[in-house]
C-alpha cells in the first residue's frame, strides 16, 4: 500500500511553465509519477517535457486525480481553489509565503469537500518506488515500512538518509509544510498510517511554533499502537524569532520544544536528540 | 510584521474604533501644550515595556518634558526608545480584552474576549477560563454579529455598553481582515466614564502578505524589529536571525539548522545565528550567507552545515572557498555531489566532517580558541 | 389554512425597542398575532406593551418561529442573518433602504437554510383573522378567498379594501416588497396558493422594473390553474427614473409595464386598466 | 448614485485597472499641453452623450480648445456640460466588455463578459447570445479566478491577452464589491498594443448604501442627476421624481402614485411629477409636498390622491387647507379618518371626489382651465 499516492495517482502540475515547475515536473517524471497534464493560465497549448500545458483544470482532457502547485504565491489561493473545486485529491501546495488569511480560505473549502491537502510550504510527498508528488531529492528515500512525517524539507532529507542507509526504507514521507496554517496535521497522517498495511513504525519530525506535535502526543497516546519515534528542532530558538519557517515561532510560551518533547515523552514516543538518534532509537522499538 | 502602538492606533481610529488623543514625539520639545494628566509611552517593538520602565505619567508640561528626555535615552531590552507617544490618562472604570487571533490548528481565525482585561491574556484563560470567551470563524459565514453579542453577554456586558463593545469587535475584525494581521487586540479596552478607549493597541501583519500593503512593506524594510544584519539578509533573500553566542551557523533548510544550533548547545557551544540559504543554494548564496556571518562582532567560528538535497555540496565548497573567511570554519557536508565538494575544499586546506556531531563540536573547540 | 402565517405562528419583534416598532407590535398584537417576545440588543431586560426584550434571539426561552424586523438599515442585515441562523420562518423584513448587496447575503443564507423572507421594504404579509406580520390598516382586510400578492404598499390596501367591500375576503395578503433584491417572488408565493385550499383565485399587483412579472405570467400559463387577475403600476414613468421605490425603474429598456402586461395576457392573465376594476375582472372568472 | 466617468476611471484606476491619460477641464485654457490625437468627451449624468455629439476629437492644441469651448455651451439631454475629459486617444486593435450588475431575478451579482464591446451590451446578447457570457456570483464563495479564466475563453481570449483580462475582471470585482455597486462596467475594455485599456467606465453605486461611502454621499447630495426640485425633495425625505406634464401629482405610496400617472394618461392627462409623501404622513410633510409641485414651472392643477391606512386624511386634509396652493386642486381621499378629511376641506371650499377616476378627470380639466 502506501497512504494518500501511489502508482494509480494521475497528477497535473498547476504553474508547471515556471522554473520550479519545469524542473521538477522533470524529476518527478523521471522519478515515475505519473504526471498528465500542467495548467498554466494564458499558456494553454504550450508543452512541457512532453507534457501538455491547459489554460484551466476543466481543459484537461485526462482522468486525473491529483495536483501539485508551483504557483507563485500571490496567486496560489485562486490554484488551490480551482484543485479543491475540480475535485482533485491530494492538493500539494509547493508554494512558500502564501498569507495566512489566503491559507485559511484553502483549507475551509478542502475540508467542506474532504480533500486532504498538503502544504503550503511543502516539499510534498514521496510513496517510494510509486510516486513523488514534490520537490523532495529522491535518492534519498527508499521503499520500506516506516512512515515519516514532517514539518521540515532538508532535515527530512537528512533523516530519511540515515533510515535508507540503515535499511529502513520509508511507505510514504508527507512534508506537512512549514507554514502556521497548513493542511493535514500530524494527526491526520497518523490516522492515515494506523490504517496502511505496509507501515510498521513511525517517525515524526516536529519543531517548535504551535502545538500541532502535542496534538498528536495525546492522539498517540490515546489510539495509535504502531512504535513511533520523533525528532523535534528548535530546542534553542528564541522566543518570538520566526526560525525560517513562518510557523516555526515560540510566542507568549507556547509551541516551545520542552514542550512538544514533554508532550510526546507521555505519549510514549521516544524523542531523539539528534537527528543521527532516530535510526537507533526506531530499531531498537521496531 | 509588528507595528508600533501609535501606527496600530491610527489604523484602529481610521475604522472608528476609539483611541485616546495622543501626540508622538521625537524630541521633548516638540510638546508645545497638551491636557494633563499625560501617559507618556516609549514607542518600541518588545513586549514587557511597563515593566521596564518604558512608560511614565506626568501632570504638567514640565514634568511631560523631563520624562519625554529620560524615555528617550533609554534602551528596551537592548532597543533604543526614539519615539514617545503622549496621550491623556484616561479615568479608567474597567478594563476588556478584545483579540483577534490565527488559530493554526483549528485553521481559523479566532476572536477572543474577556472580562479581565489590562493582563497577559493567555494568563488569565489559564487562572480563570470562565473570564474568557473564544469563537472560531468561518471564512464562508464570517462573524455574525449576534455571535459577538452572545459573547459579550458571556463575559458580563449588557445595555449600551455590550453594543459598544460589539460595535468595536465588528471593526477590529474588519482591520484584522483588511490588514491580513495575525494578531489584533485591544488590552486594556477600557470602559471610561466617556465610553470606551482602547488603551493600548496591537497589530501584527503577515509579512507574507505585505505584497497587498504596500505602504506597510516600504516601512518594513527599515523596521527596528530586525538588527541590520538582518535587514541585509532580508536585501539578500536569505533566512536570518541574529542569537546571542559566539558560533555562526549557516545550513540549508530551516529544519536542519535548527538542528544545529541544538546540537552546538547540546554539546556546550552557542549559535551567534540562524542563517538558512536555502533549497539549490548557488555559490553566490554561499558567499552572501559567509559574508552576513562574519559581519556579526563576536563570531569566533562558523558552523556549515549541508545535506545536499536540490541544493549541490560543489556549488557550497566553491562559495566557501571563493570568499575564504579568516574566521575559522567547520563544514559538514553530505548528499548530492558530496565528493566534488569535499575535494574542493580539501583542496584548499579545509578539513570536512562527516557528521553533524562531529562538525558541531570541531566548530565549538575553534570558537574556544582551539 | 391560509399561507406562510395563521394561528400557529409564534413571532418575535427584531427592532421592537424603536418608534415604529413599538407602535406597529401594538397594532399587530391588537389584531390578535402572538408576538412571544421582543429583541433589540442593549435593551434586554425591558418590555414594550407587555412582551419581554431580549438582547439576542438566543435568550428567548419561549418557542418561536417566525420574526419580523424593524431594525435600521445599517443594522438590519445582522437582524436578518440572526433570525435565519436560528430557523425562524418566515423572516419578515419590514425595514426600508437596506443596501442591495446586504439583501443578496440575507437572500443566500435564507436559501440555503429553505426559510421563506418576505422583504425587505415590504408592508409585510396578513391572514386575515388568524395573524398578521406587517404595518398595513388592518380594516381594509377581510378573510375569504382571494390570494392577494403585491410589490405595493399603499395599492395594495387600496385594491384589499375594494375586495373586502365587495365581498371578496383574502385568505392571505403577501407584500413582496419595493426593492430590486427581495425574497419571495410571484412564483414563490403563487406556488403557495396553489396547494391552498383556501385560495381560490389570485390577484397580482406588480409594478415596473425586473422581469417577477413576466416569470410569473410563464408559471402561470404552464403550471397554475387558479383563476389571476393582475393591475400594473407605472405604465407611464419615464425610463432611468426610481419611481418611489427603489426596484421601480425601467433600464436599459427591460421592466416596462407593457412587457409585464403583455406577458401576463400570454399567460391568460387579465389585466385591469385601473385599480378600481380588479374586482370586475375578478367576479368575471370565479 | 450614477458616477461620471472621469471619477469612475479615477476609482478603477486606483484599483489597478488601466484607464487611458487624461485631464479634466472646465475651461478651454486649462488645458496647456498634451500628446495628440486626443478624445474630448463631455462629462454629464445621461446614456446616448456620443450620438447627441458630446464627444470630439482633437489634433492639436488649438483644435481642442476651441472643440472644448463648443462642448462647454453644449446642453446634452437637458443638462449643461460643465467638463470636459482629455483623454490620449488609443489605437484600439479590438473592444471587449465587461460588467459586473445586480441580477433581481437570481438574487445574485452577475459578471457578464463579451467579445464584442463598444455597443449596447443587451444589443449584443439579444443579436449574437453567443458572443455574451455571464456568471452569477455565489456570495458565499465568491468569484473563483479560474470561472473568469474559463468564460475569458468562452469568448474567444488566450494567452496574455486573457490573463490580463482575468486580472481586470478580478479588480473591477473588487471595485463593485467595495462600493455597493449595482452596476461597475468598461465598455469598451480596448485592446491596444500597449496592452488592455478601460475607454469607458460606469459605476453606478447604490444609494441606499451611500452611509457607508461618505465622500460619495457628500457628492449626491449635489448631483446633476437631480433637478433643483428633486434635490430639494431629498433633503425633505420626500419621493420625488420630475416629469413632462402640466398637472402635480402628490399621494401616498409609490405603487398609489404611479397608479394615478397612469390613470390621468388613460384620460388624456399628463403628470408634471411623481410625489410620494410615504406612509403616514404629518400635515407638515403634505405642506412640503405641495410647495414643492407648485415651484415647477407650468403646472396647471393638483392631483391628490390618498388611501388613508397608517395615513389620515385629517392630517392630508388639514395640511392642504395650511398651505392653500394657488393652483386649483382635485383631492381624493378614502380610508382612515376619512369623513373628518373631506369635511376639513368642504369647509374651506373644497371639493373632494370618491374615486381616483373622478378625481383624474377632475384634476384634467381644471389643467386645461376648465
Amino acid at each position: 500500500m502506501a497512504i494518500i499516492i501511489d502508482e494509480n495517482t494521475k497528477a497535473i502540475v498547476q504553474g508547471i511553465t515556471g522554473g520550479q515547475g519545469r524542473f521538477h515536473t522533470k524529476a518527478m517524471k523521471d522519478y515515475g509519477t505519473n504526471i498528465v497534464a500542467g495548467v498554466t493560465p494564458g499558456k494553454g497549448g504550450n508543452s512541457v517535457e512532453d507534457i501538455p500545458v491547459y489554460d484551466s483544470i476543466s481543459e484537461v482532457p485526462n482522468d486525473i486525480n491529483a495536483s501539485i502547485i508551483f504557483v507563485p504565491a500571490p496567486f496560489a489561493k485562486d490554484a488551490a481553489l480551482e484543485a479543491i473545486d475540480f475535485g482533485l485529491n491530494p492538493v500539494v501546495i509547493i508554494t512558500e509565503r502564501i498569507p495566512i488569511h489566503d491559507s485559511i480560505q484553502i483549507m475551509k473549502k478542502a475540508e467542506s469537500k474532504g480533500i486532504d491537502v498538503i502544504g503550503p510550504n511543502t516539499p510534498g510527498i514521496i510513496s517510494p518506488e510509486k510516486s513523488k508528488m514534490g520537490v523532495m531529492p529522491s535518492h534519498v528515500f527508499s521503499q520500506g515500512s516506516v512512515g515519516l512525517i514532517s514539518r521540515s524539507g532538508t532535515l527530512t532529507y537528512e533523516i530519511a538518509n540515515n533510515l535508507s542507509r540503515a535499511g529502513l526504507g520509508q511507505s510514504t514521507t508527507v512534508g506537512l509544510g512549514g507554514d502556521p496554517v497548513v493542511g493535514l496535521s500530524f494527526v491526520d497522517v497518523l490516522k492515515k498510517f494506523d490504517k496502511d498495511d505496509q507501515t510498521k513504525a513511525v517517525v515524526l519530525v516536529g519543531e517548535i511554533g504551535g502545538n500541532a506535535e502535542e496534538t498528536a502526543a495525546k492522539f498517540i497516546k490515546d489510539s495509535f499502537s504502531k512504535p513511533v519515534v520523533a525528532y523535534i528542532a528548535g530546542r534553542t530558538a528564541p522566543p518570538g524569532k520566526r526560525m525560517g519557517h513562518a510557523g516555526a515561532i515560540v510566542s507568549g510560551g507556547m509551541g516551545t520544544a520542552d514542550s512538544k518533547i514533554a508532550a510526546l515523552g507521555e505519549g510514549g514516543v521516544d524523542v531523539a536528540e539528534l537527528p543521527s538518534d532516530v535510526v537507533r532509537l526506531l530499531k531498537e522499538k521496531m | 510584521m509588528k507595528l508600533h502602538e501609535y501606527k496600530a492606533k491610527e489604523i484602529f481610529s481610521n475604522y472608528g474604533i476609539p483611541v485616546p488623543s495622543g501626540i508622538l514625539v521625537k524630541d521633548p520639545n516638540e510638546l508645545k501644550e497638551f491636557k494633563f494628566p499625560a501617559v507618556l509611552k516609549s514607542q518600541v517593538l518588545v513586549g514587557g515595556r511597563g515593566k521596564a520602565g518604558g512608560i511614565k505619567f506626568a501632570d504638567n508640561l514640565d514634568e511631560a518634558k523631563e520624562k519625554i528626555d529620560e524615555l528617550l535615552k533609554m534602551e528596551i531590552k537592548g532597543l533604543p526608545v526614539k519615539l514617545v507617544l503622549v496621550e491623556a490618562k484616561a479615568e479608567i472604570l474597567k478594563e476588556l480584552y478584545v483579540g483577534f487571533v490565527v488559530d493554526r490548528t483549528a485553521k481559523r481565525n479566532v476572536l477572543i474576549m474577556s472580562s479581565e482585561g489590562g493582563v497577559n491574556i493567555e494568563e488569565v484563560a489559564q487562572r480563570s477560563p470562565d473570564k474568557v470567551v473564544k469563537f472560531q470563524i468561518d471564512p464562508s459565514e464570517g462573524l455574525p454579529t449576534h455571535k459577538i453579542t452572545n459573547l459579550a453577554k458571556k463575559i458580563g456586558l449588557k445595555g449600551k455598553e455590550m453594543v459598544s463593545v460589539v460595535g468595536v469587535v465588528n471593526r477590529l475584525n474588519k482591520v484584522f481582515s483588511d490588514y491580513d494581521a495575525e494578531l489584533a487586540e485591544i488590552n486594556p479596552l477600557a470602559v471610561t466614564p466617556e465610553g470606551l478607549l482602547g488603551v493600548d493597541a496591537k497589530l501584527l501583519v503577515d509579512d507574507n502578505s505585505l505584497y497587498r500593503h504596500k505602504d506597510l512593506a516600504k516601512e518594513f524594510a527599515k523596521s527596528e524589529e530586525f538588527t541590520d544584519i538582518e535587514k541585509r539578509a532580508k536585501d539578500a533573500g536569505l533566512s536570518y536571525v541574529e542569537l546571542e553566542g559566539d558560533i555562526g551557523v549557516i545550513g540549508c533548510g530551516a529544519g536542519l539548522v535548527m538542528a544545529s544550533l541544538d546540537t552546538l548547545k547540546l554539546y556546550g557551544g552557542a549559535a551567534a545565528n540562524f542563517l538558512d540559504v536555502g533549497g539549490g543554494a548557488t555559490k553566490e548564496n554561499m558567499r552572501s550567507a559567509l559574508e552576513l556571518v562574519v559581519q556579526k562582532e563576536g563570531v569566533k567560528s562558523i558552523f556549515i552545515n549541508i545535506f545536499g538535497g536540490i541544493t549541490r555540496c560543489d556549488e557550497i565548497a566553491k562559495g566557501i572557498v571563493d570568499f575564504a573567511p579568516k574566521t575559522p570554519i567547520s563544514v559538514r557536508m553530505m548528499g548530492t555531489n558530496e565528493e566534488e565538494g569535499k575535494q574542493i575544499l580539501r583542496d584548499n586546506g579545509y578539513s570536512v566532517s562527516e557528521t553533524i556531531e562531529e562538525s558541531a563540536k570541531e566548530a565549538i573547540e575553534l570558537a574556544r580558541g582551539g
